[in-house]
């Protein structure tokens, strides 16, 4: 039952779910949240690879780095969003049509 | 290296389980004994005896989100330390403990440039001082002069 | 046994949480969802005996970033309002059932075709019997002071730049 | 150190021989039932007790501020009204659940839910002696610090469900002061990774030993004062005073739980309270020696070959010898926590962070990179190991 297959299939719909969010939501911060999803799915992708194609442990460490790499992301995306709703008034993605404010 | 089955995470899962039936059967038990008579002013807000104005939903101030961003960082390099420090030890009697010094000076040193930068800048303080323009002290004291 | 049990329970935690994040129209509710379904994840890791991925997943995600995500909700009004400044409800044939349905199967149709496609090419492995659970934090720690050290330097440099970057951009402004 | 109890219990024949007995009756092999039914014995046992632990620390801090306030205390229920946590425990039961009218309801509900899991889950871990831990996982206190992180997420939550603008404050203020005040207990709980060589919490005890000068807090200048930053760290974390700004009574009524009433609010204070125990209990395993008895008497081969008992019966001795000196140093330090909140006034808000952030964090960092030099030069050896040796090649070399 715990094979490769399902892992990636968990992976897979993880993937799925993070895309649609990104698609249907117009809320930047919904939109992080599927962009989380989506990490999360490649490094699952990573870590059951290892397992069981290997285990020599070095999808493990492109995991660790994915996770690492997400956090970075959050904190500079969300702080990017968060100075755009101090200007704008809005965090709807539509809004976010020019360059400069 | 030891290896294990994966029967240690158990009592985890029984704990987690333990919890939750320890909130339903406490919720359960107190619908059964306890009063059930709702009115309009006790579901109110508790606002020191006044109605409640607007709701509690509102913007917050930024700082919040800055001292969470500070946190996030030394958490992960937290998470990236602990398996090199698990084996550290190991290193060192092994006679190799110099690079793993190297390595983690450096790694915390880069922090404790992070932890500098926002001290300077002040994202570390609660009650942020600005310095106010020189016009903006003279108007303050005309204020204060009329008073 | 407890193994099934262990990954069931994680899988079902882990895809509910995702499902709830697409289809939660309240913003807060979409967060604990996904701290949810990133607790399943830290349990599908803990399955396949990647003891420290999990603790690294707990410890980031439910510690670290949902609380991030969490204080941004509450720091941008809290709540998701639908409508953007120029009154538009949302782009028309975005939000439909019928979209969803068909762009569901034909994403599960090419990609089964790719698949089939790919797998005369791809390196069939044979499965044999998995080595036993390890504690993996040593081979871990071993592998980002030897082999990824210049991985796990950078690593502190990223972190470093993006606590500059997203500390400078949220900063409150004077006036 | 056994990797669970289930492991301790298996050294046992007798334990194997039942296991034997109920496979024969049942006809198929038994030892997968076996071993959940001691889990969940052994969890159901633990978390009884923290339950117990959490009502008697209600009581056990009226008591001793009762003490320092020259108060009588509680004294109606129960012999010197010890059983007054029952009386408050019916009370809670008994009290009407509001629910605010503009409440988010499914994350008021859940709130009180996930303090209590992050809590509980932790106490998987903690060592309570070397054959009584539910379960030593490898990644032990990393574990530990990802699942109590939960807390925060709980007080976040049940601040904002509220809707009550109280509530708001004391969760916004709980949650960010969880946040920075894990970051010093956790450089702290990293250096002494760094000694101990493992993460698990049996390599933290298992290399201490039963002496003082043995244990962790004495092994040289730089975990003396981590012990510190780790204990200031968890009064904060556990939202304990002086540090309990979350719910500061005389300037956010009652902080994040200002709405919730009755059996709810009666588990978020079992959580704080367990909570409060199971970091007493992390640093009396990482600095005090955890439950290590001295003279080796904790693995109970004296009892053996001196005085002639069985096998079994001396090494469970052993293991309650060392279920005691745990349960001691916890409860004591579980007694100086509330001893502070009685003795110092609250901090300011701005304090607190500038207290974590200013002070304690730099001390850490130090700290940590003090640690890893004295582990680097002296091969991990503590200080007075390493005295005696400078001692010793002084007198070697006179000869």
């Amino acid at each position: 039952m715990i094979s490769l297959s399902s892992y990636l299939f968990i992976s897979f719909t993880l993937f799925i779910a993070g895309i649609a969010v990104m698609i249907a939501r117009k809320n930047i911060i919904a939109m992080m949240l599927g962009i989380e999803l989506i990490l999360n799915s490649a490094a699952l992708n990573f870590a059951a690879y290892t397992r069981f194609i290997n285990n020599n442990l070095e999808g493990h460490l492109m995991s660790l780095f994915i996770i690492v790499i997400a956090a970075a992301e959050a904190a500079v995306g969300l702080a990017i969003v968060i100075r755009f709703f101090q200007i704008k008034e809005t965090i709807h993605i539509d809004d976010a049509a020019q360059l400069q404010s | 290296m030891t290896s294990y089955t994966l029967d240690v995470y158990m009592p985890v899962i029984i704990l987690m389980a333990l919890a939750v039936g320890l909130v339903v059967v406490a919720v359960f038990v107190a619908q059964v004994l306890r009063p059930f008579k709702p009115s309009a002013l006790k579901e109110q807000a508790y606002e020191c005896g006044e109605d409640p104005v607007g709701t509690a939903w509102s913007n917050f101030n930024v700082r919040f989100y800055v001292v969470s961003l500070v946190f996030i960082v030394f958490d992960v390099e937290g998470a990236l330390m602990f398996p090199v420090a698990a084996i550290f030890r190991k290193f060192v009697a092994i006679g190799e403990g110099a690079v793993l010094v190297g390595s983690l000076l450096v790694f915390i040193s880069v922090l404790v440039f992070g932890i500098i930068y926002c001290w300077s800048k002040g994202d570390l303080d609660w009650v942020r001082s600005f310095q106010l323009s020189e016009d903006q002290v003279n108007q303050l004291k005309g204020i204060e002069e009329k008073a | 046994m407890f193994e099934n049990i262990l990954f069931f329970l994680s899988a079902a935690l882990c895809i509910i949480g995702a499902a709830g994040v697409v289809f939660s129209k309240n913003l807060m509710h979409a967060c604990v969802l996904l701290l949810a379904s990133l607790f399943g994840i830290a349990g599908l890791y803990a399955v396949i005996g990647a003891d420290f991925l999990a603790a690294a997943q707990l410890v980031i995600y439910a510690g670290g970033v949902v609380i991030l995500m969490l204080f941004a909700v509450m720091l941008t009004g809290g709540s998701s309002d639908n409508s953007n400044k120029f009154g538009i409800e949302k782009i028309p044939a975005m939000g439909s059932t019928k979209t969803y349905v068909i762009a569901g199967f034909s994403v599960l149709v090419i990609s089964f075709t790719v698949l089939k496609l790919m797998a005369n090419f791809m390196k069939s492995y044979t499965k044999g019997e998995l080595p036993a659970f390890s504690s993996t934090v040593e081979k871990i720690g071993t592998l980002l002071v030897t082999d990824h050290v210049l991985a796990f330097e950078i690593s502190s440099i990223l972190l470093l730049g993006a606590l500059v970057g997203a500390a400078v951009i949220a900063r409150p402004r004077k006036g | 150190m056994s990797p669970s109890i289930n492991d301790y219990l298996n050294q046992f024949e007798a334990h194997r021989k039942a296991i034997g007995f109920i496979s024969e009756v049942l006809g198929f092999d038994a030892s997968g039932l076996v071993t959940f039914l001691v889990f969940a014995v052994a969890s159901f046992l633990v978390v009884n007790v923290m339950a117990l632990v959490g009502g008697l620390g209600t009581y056990a801090e009226r008591k001793i501020s009762a003490d320092i306030q020259l108060r009588q205390g509680p004294n109606r229920v129960g012999p010197y009204g010890l059983l007054q946590f029952l009386a408050d425990g019916v009370k809670m039961l008994m009290k009407e659940d509001i629910f605010p009218a503009q409440a988010d309801r499914t994350l008021f509900n859940l709130a009180p839910l996930l303090a209590l899991i992050g809590v509980f889950a932790t106490l998987a871990v903690l060592p309570f002696s070397s054959g009584f831990t539910l379960t030593n996982l490898n990644i032990g206190v990393f574990y530990l610090i990802g699942v109590s992180s939960l807390v925060g997420v709980a007080v976040f939550l049940g601040g904002y469900s509220a809707n009550s603008k109280w509530s708001m404050l004391g969760g916004m203020r709980g949650a960010s002061q969880i946040i920075s005040y894990e970051v010093p207990v956790t450089i702290t709980i990293l250096s002494i990774v760094l000694i101990s060589g493992g993460m698990s919490f049996g390599s933290f005890v298992e290399t201490q030993g039963g002496f003082p000068h043995q244990w962790y807090i004495l092994h040289n200048p730089f975990t003396f004062i981590a012990f510190f930053v780790f204990f200031i760290g968890m009064l904060a974390e556990t939202n304990r005073a002086p540090f309990d700004l979350p719910e500061a009574e005389s300037e956010l009524v009652s902080g994040y739980h200002t709405e919730y009433t009755g059996m709810r609010f009666g588990l978020f204070a079992l959580a704080e309270y367990i909570e409060v125990f199971v970091l007493c209990g992390v640093a009396a395993a990482a600095f005090l020696g955890g439950y290590k008895v001295p003279f080796d008497l904790g693995n109970g081969v004296v009892f053996v070959e001196k005085l002639g008992l069985p096998a079994i019966i001396g090494k469970n001795i052993g293991q309650l010898l060392q279920m005691g000196s745990f349960l001691t140093k916890t409860l004591f330090l579980y007694y100086v926590v509330i001893w502070v909140r009685w003795t110092f006034p609250r901090i300011r808000v701005d304090q607190v962070m500038t207290i974590c952030w200013k002070y304690l964090t730099p001390i850490a960092l130090f700290n940590l990179v003090g640690i890893t030099l004295w582990v680097f030069a002296f091969d991990g050896q503590s200080i007075w190991e390493v005295l005696s040796h400078l001692g010793g090649g002084a007198h070697g070399g006179g000869h």
